[in-house]
This record gives C-alpha cells, structure tokens and sequence, in this order.
C-alpha cells in the first residue's frame, strides 16, 4: 500500500467525530466495498459497545471489531472469512456467550434496510416460517395476512435504521457524491443510516458530469463524509476493481485462533496502520 | 476417452438434475455445482432447447445482476430462478437445513458461519440441490440442531420451492415433501447401499437393489472435457485444474 | 423522425404477440421513457380490456389507449399532459364513468412494484391516513403497528404485479440487456412485471463492457424483447437524450377535447406511425 | 433600485419561509417556490450558515437524485426534505388538500390530475409551504370535496410533517395544527383584510389590524435581480424573462 498522504491521514484521523459508544453500524459484505482503512480510526477512537449490522454478511472487518471488545451485539445472515474459513473471534465470542447474535437471513436484512430507506416501520417478507432463525427472532412479527381470505401467515420486519454506514467505494468528487456502480446495497445501506462515512480509493472532479456516471452514483446528499484512500478495502478486494489479500487473510484466521495471537496480530495492524512501518495491515 | 471419474458423474448429475430450468444461482465458492450448471447449458445448446442462464454469485464476470447483493433473493422472490444448490453442516432426515451450528443456540459448541439466504431461497426457489460432497453421520442426522431451512412446510404457508434432490459423495437422492422424507435414487459407482446407511444418520426409503448412478454419455463427457473446462477455468482455475489432472492420471478415482 | 428502418417495424408488428384483452399494463412517467413507438402496435392488436398502472402518474399514452376504448381501469397517482393542461380523454371517461379510477399516491405506486419486486405479498407505508386516497381503496388495509406498544395505524399496499411493463430507453445491445440510467423505475416497473417490451434509442454491442455502463443496466433476464426505434419516445422527450415537443402535446390536448377531435387527431397518428406519410405522430 | 414587485415579495416571503432548511424540493412546474428556494440557498451562503441544498424535480440540470422517481418520496421518509410546496385545486379551513375533483367521487364535474405525491408527502415534510398565487372562494373553500391530503391528524397518527404556512397572492397565513386553522399573518401591499375575507370561503384567525406583508431589504432584492435571477433563467427561463422585465419596466405592480 503507497503511504497515504497527510491529508488522508488528517481525515482519518477527523473521522473519529462520527464515532459514539453504543451506536449501530452498518457495514457491507466483503466483496462489495469494506472500509477496512476506517477499521483503525474507529479502534483508536475508544468508542464501544457497537451494534453491528453486516449487510448482510460480515468477515474481517466485523472480526477485528469482535476481537477488540467494541462490539455488544451483532444481526447477520453469516459470519466467515471466505477462503479463508470462519471467523476466529466472533466464533470465540459467540461460544463464550460475550456478544449477543442475531441470526438474520440475507433478505431479511437488506428488507429492514429498504423500510428504513422508504420511511416505513416495517415490511412484510416470505420465507422464515418454521426456522429457528425466525423463532430466536422476537423483534420480529409474523401476522396473517390481511389480503388473503386463506390463513396465510407472513413475517414481518422491522426497519432497520443504523446511526452510522461505513464503507468503501472505487470513486468521489470533489462535491461529496460517491460511485457505488452496480453495488447498490451500499446505497441502501446509505440511505437508511442516519449518517455515512466513505472511503473512496481516488476523487475526481464531478460524478454527475455525465450520466453513464450519474447513474451509478451515491448523491453527497446521503454522504456526510469522503475521505481518499487509495487500497482502502484491503486486504479485501473491491468489486470491480482489485482482487482480495487471500494469503493476508488466512495470515489473519491463523493468528487470531487465540486471544493471544490476535492481539499480536492487531497491534501490528495497528502500527502498520499509523505508519510506523510501510505495508499494509 | 477414459472412464468418467466420481466428480464428473456427480457433475453429469447435477446437469441431470438440472434438465429443463431456464435460470440457475450458484454460489461463488461452489465449483462442481457450477461445473454442473455449465454442462446443462452446453448440453441445452447441443439439443435446441431453451438457453440456460447461469449466475455465479459473487463473480464479476459470470454475474449480470446490477442491482446489489439484494438482486438474488428479489430475483428468486419473482419466481425468476428455477434452481439454486444448498449445502448444510447438518442435514436431517426431513430435509431441514443447518447451516448456524452444533449444540445448544446460540452458545453451542461449534458455531458455522450463519443461515446466509437459506432461510428465504429454500421457500421460493422451485428445485433446491442439496449438494455436499461428504457423506458422514455429523453431517447426515436424524434432526438438526438448528433449523436454518426447513425440509417441508404445513398447510397454508407460502412455499413454492423446496429441496429436490440431495447428492453427496456416495449417491443421489430425492426427496419427497409429501413425507417429508428420502429416497435413495441411486449409488455411485464404487460405493454400496450398507456404506451409504452406515455414512446416513437419518432413515431413508430405497429398494432393495438401488440402481448405480449414470455415468454421463460419451459426447456428455467430451462436452465436460472440452467446453465446460474452458468455461470452469475462468472462474475456477484451481479446481478446473485438478479436475484436468484426474481426467489425464487416472480417468477415475 | 427518420423512418424506421423495415427490422424494426417487423418487430414492431411482432411485438403484438405481447398483447393481450384483460392484461395489466404498467407505464412509466411522461419524461421517464415512455415507450410512444409501442402505442400503435398495441392499438393495431385489437387488443381491450387493459387494467393501467401509472408509475406513478400518467398521461398521453394512457390518454389515448383511454380514448381509444382500451382502458378497463386505471390505477395512478395523476394523469396530466404537464404543460399541455389535463388529460383530455381520462378526464371524459371519468365524468362519464366509463372506466375504473383508482386514484394512488406516488410512493404507493412505488411500494405496491417493489413488494412485487420482492416477492412479498404487501409491504406497509407511512401516510394515507384520513385521505379520501385511502377511503376510496377497498384494496389496501390499515393495521395497527405490531410493533408499536401505542396504538400507530399503518396502510399496507398490496403487492401490484403487472402482465407487461412497456418502456423506451437510451440503450439496448445484443444480449437483449437494456441502458436506464438513473430512471431506476423502470428497473423496478420490469422487475415487478411478469414480462417487459422495451424500445431503445439504438443498440450498441455490449452494455456490460464496462462497470461503468453495467451499472445502469437492466440485464435481458427481465426484458423480453428489445427494439430498436430511434426516438421512440416522441412526442415526449427522454431524460437526459432529448426534450419533450410541448406544441405537439398541446395540439393533442386541444383536438383530443372532444371524441371526434380525438378520432381524427388518433386516425392521423396511426397513419403517420404505419409509415403512409412521413413525420412523427 | 425600484421597489419589490408583488412577485418579488412572495419570492422574499418565501425565501424567509425557508430559514433554517438544509435540504428543499420543489416541484419543475413551480417558479416562485423554486426562486424563493434559490434566494433561501444565496442568502444562506451571505449569512454563513449551513448551506441549503434544493431539489428541482424532473429538472435534469438540479436534480441529484439517481434512484429514479421514488428516491424524493423515500428521501422525506428519512427526514431528509425539510420544505417542499404544496398547491391545490381546492384548500379548506382545516389545510386538506384536494388534488382530484369536484363533485362527487370518482365522477364529479371537474377532474383535476390527481393528488400526486402529497398523501404522503404531507404527512411526512415538516414544512409544507401551501402555494397558490389565484386566492378565490373556488380555491379556499370551507370544506373538499376530496380529501387529497389532510391538514391534521388524529393523535396516534404518524405526522412529523404537515402544513406550516399558506401564501397567496393577496396575503400569508401561519397553519396551527393543534386547532387546526389558519391565522392571517400578513397582507400583501395593495390588498386588505376585507378583500382577503372575501375571497376565502373558510373563517380564519387574524388581529384587528393585520399588519403588511414585509418587503425585502434592498440588500435581498438585489441578491434576487442579480445571482437569484441568473439561477432562476437556466430552469424556468419564460419565466426570469418575465420577472426581469417587470423590473426594468414597473418596478412592481
């Protein structure tokens, strides 16, 4: 990874204002544009007590957060590293009983997004019935169909409203509007946090100079934050446009086995992160 | 040409399986599935009948959903794709899927990597593949811990999809929602109906002299061997590569 | 307008196996695409009975398959020529009762498509509460919040699942994908429509050669037939390609005012649309 | 510099509606909001204070939405859309809004286009600006004949959102939803509380002697015959052109 310049590090670093205790994040699904550079800001800042919502799955951003006590409670449809196989400190977590899960299913996620997106308190999907997902599920409703004249019962869910979305993206401009392309969970995800902060791996000067790229772009006015950094994802790769760190993550599933290695692992991503030393995490 | 080995007949069977669907998902880290739907769309140009559409999730080049990771389960949702692969940790008798972990929830002692779509696609999508290549009694039990999809539904609940057909390693079944239950279709060359009971944690119905699994025609294996190689080392360069070297060392396992 | 080409008005002609009596018909918005090039056909299928659906509001093109006798019912949340004044031949078959009004509001429109676009059978909506809207819409419930601990009536829209969505847009290429840009209701219209018929303003080789144009497309798999009817949208204009022709809208509004304005203004189009005179209708 | 035209103060008086929105809709047929909005977005930037983003519907040039004609309804679901303008065929004592006919439904005598976006939008926009320059006892009447959007709810209604103001081109009214009513705030120079009585069909709030309608400072209206207008001339150019050459000419009416 090119050392970012000061400029970048400075709005890392000022980043830290978005980030409160207690507050629900919502974060993408690896291939589709983690934030992993916002990892480390969000680390130094202090702040605890998250609840996570991975959209709709998690990895290793969601691992290092586990792994680093600041996550209280966690609604997914998985957690894994890929390729790499499970993920170490969620699994830790959730066998020692230290964060709360909720078992999600992928659309359930990406419904409670798009009610929260449409101003809605909930919205109604198929599936679910007879799972155990659903019966460990009591935020969620099942009611019976009002439209059908045959029982049919239908599940409920409610909105989801983060307080924050994090993630990453091949491109922003200098308006704060941000290029998401095909991956438009990370509109969504947009439009239902209260607030975004985005990584873009480089600016250009108007996204809306056309409309080939207006058309796959996030308007600035879901965007609080941009913040430039060129290899943000990795070691995940971005949709489109880099390649995943396969041997980086498997680097990272070995080592944070254990609460030992995994300390040893993020103090050493964290330092590499302050650019104590050259590489990336 | 050599003799067809364990993976190409499971591949020739999941195009068999997969006769007469218009639009199949597969997951990204699902190569024989894949392998599988390749060859069904070879084998759909080779008869004239309708094209196949293949969507490898995940994949830039083998995925024309542009609207997010949403697309696949909205897709299903419209009754736009016909088949889908499921694997589990656990998979019972009465076709209900695992996929969250062994022992009491949610602290139990293995934790998996969660439900992902299961949940939701095993309901609309018309003909599931239960695909896992293991065949052990861990995996094969008489009831899941945890009920990520299940097998069948009661009266009244909105199911149009449900499983079909479960392939493992050792042989082919399908499955029979009316019951729920198994049925041994067939053994797969090499192996036996005692293995497959002692390997099966869950009862099953079969005859008393199961059939062996097809091996894939001559020109079928040829079109594996030629153009749905090709096609498989694009996306999956690792396993198309192991696949080539079997087909050239041992012509089998 | 340059004469279409023979290709196209065969696959013009062809499209009439897409006709059905008794289909639901969903239409997008005035400067949303709307697929002009597709009214003759329709009309020279001989095809009636259609049940409307504005997305979310409607105007020339539901205007004239009204005056042209088609229309069973129609839902919308308006129906307006925009600057030309109202719409003339809706307006009549109102008074008259000759047709079926169910009278929406916009983001009812929306979520009644996107429930179907999600396979859900409804989904619940903010507002409505009071409207006569709603008092007048046997076909939507109101439910109290399940939730909510107090008592919060919410409106639940059914899913809308039209027979055939019939849009025009700026793209198309070979595979049958089709370029909508940012005008994403139209997306939603085709995924929520059991088939869809879409004129193109021309057809270029492959709209997923890049991530760039992929990310305003609308793959083949919704899309039945592609066509390829340069200015297909005349006399309205198509967002971002080309403005409206208001002078033709208001001499449409000003004939169409009575049925024998409107029978002469329809049997001109049809004859200028078959080719035997030159010009656009 | 000549004095405000009436337009000019319905401008100014809208642009002070404004005050304190950070983010305003309006819609592509609405000239006056749309440059009281832009005189809101020059006057925000003179003042220093947070800038004011404005949403010109079906305009290509200021509309930054991308996620077609749903993205304004979901975007004041969030709470995202602090103002948008409201007109009506019919407007009554209570603020309801009849955008469909008069008459009885659905077959009145007169069909207007239809409610469009306000059941919602009305609900859900904290300050709805209700705009309509004809003030006549057709328009203001004491009850709709349809309901398009109601004025007030009941308690246990979901309401964020809701009336705020009424101007005309005669006078401007403050909408009190505890009553729910209209007070008579101000009326427009060259106008009267008696003319404004007459031609309102709904009984309203108002002090003895209301007082006029405040004129922009010298310091605003050049900010509206200078950069506002400019702005003004690249969406709705008939009708800068209009503006314009009131000024030069009259200098009011």
């Amino acid at each position: 990874m090119s050392r970012p310049p000061p400029s970048t590090r400075d709005q890392l670093a000022q980043a830290a204002t978005f980030f409160q205790s207690g507050m629900s994040l919502a974060l993408p699904v690896d291939y589709a544009g983690v934030s992993m550079a916002l990892t480390w800001p969000l680390l130094a800042s202090g702040t605890k007590d998250f609840d996570l919502v991975c959209v709709p799955t998690g990895g290793l951003q969601a691992d290092i957060l586990i792994g680093a006590g600041r996550v209280r409670s966690i609604e997914t449809s998985a957690m894994t590293l890929g390729e790499a196989g499970g993920a170490p400190c969620f699994n830790r977590a959730v066998r020692e009983g230290s964060i709360v899960i909720r078992d999600a299913t992928c659309p359930a996620i990406h419904a409670g997004l798009q009610a929260a997106q449409r101003g809605a308190p909930f919205t109604a999907m198929r599936g679910l019935l007879g799972t155990d997902v659903l019966a460990q599920r009591n935020d969620w409703r099942v009611i019976d169909n009002p439209f059908s004249d045959a029982p049919d019962p239908v599940v409920l869910i409610p909105a989801i409203r983060p307080d924050l979305a994090l993630f990453h993206c091949p491109l922003g401009d200098r308006q704060g509007n941000v290029w998401i392309g095909r991956r438009r969970e990370l509109a969504t995800m947009a439009y239902a946090a209260r607030r975004s902060l985005v990584t873009v791996e480089r600016l250009v000067d108007d996204l809306f100079a056309t409309e080939e790229t207006a058309a796959g772009t996030l308007p600035a006015l879901y965007v609080d934050q941009v913040i430039e950094v060129p290899q943000g994802a990795r070691p995940y790769g971005l949709w489109g446009v880099y390649g995943g760190d396969l041997p980086a993550l498997k680097r990272y599933a070995a080592e944070a086995r254990t609460p030992e290695g995994f300390a040893a692992w993020l103090e050493e991503a964290q330092a590499e992160a302050a650019g104590i030393r050259g590489g990336a995490p | 040409m050599t003799e067809a080995s364990k993976r190409e007949i499971m591949i020739a069977t999941i195009a068999e399986l997969l006769r007469g669907v218009r639009h199949v998902a597969v997951g990204a880290a699902s190569p024989i599935p894949a392998a599988g739907a390749m060859l069904r769309r070879a084998l759909a140009e080779e008869e004239a009948t309708p094209p196949v559409r293949l969507s490898i999730l995940g994949s830039v080049a083998h995925n024309f959903f542009t609207n997010g990771s949403v697309e696949l389960f909205d897709c299903a949702g419209q009754g736009r794709i016909d088949a889908f692969f499921l694997s589990g940790g656990q998979i019972d008798g009465q076709g209900n899927v695992n996929l969250v972990g062994v022992g009491d929830y949610p602290n139990g002692k293995v934790r998996w990597p969660g439900s992902f779509g299961s949940s939701y696609l095993y309901f609309v999508v018309p003909r599931v593949i239960l695909f896992r290549e293991e065949h052990s009694p861990r995996i094969f039990v008489e009831k899941v811990d945890f009920i990520s999809a299940p097998g069948a539904s009661p009266e009244g609940v909105y199911r149009p999809g449900g499983p079909s057909a479960l392939l493992t390693g050792l042989g082919l079944f399908d499955f029979e929602s009316s019951r729920p239950g198994f049925t041994l279709r067939s053994v797969h060359p090499g192996h036996s109906l005692e293995e497959i009971r002692a390997a099966t944690g869950f009862s099953f119905a079969h005859e008393p002299q199961p059939p062996l699994t097809q091996a894939p025609t001559p020109e079928t294996l040829a079109l594996l061997r030629g153009r749905v190689l090709d096609e498989l080392a694009e996306t999956y360069p690792g396993f198309a590569a192991e696949l080539a070297a079997e087909i050239t060392t041992t012509g089998g396992d």
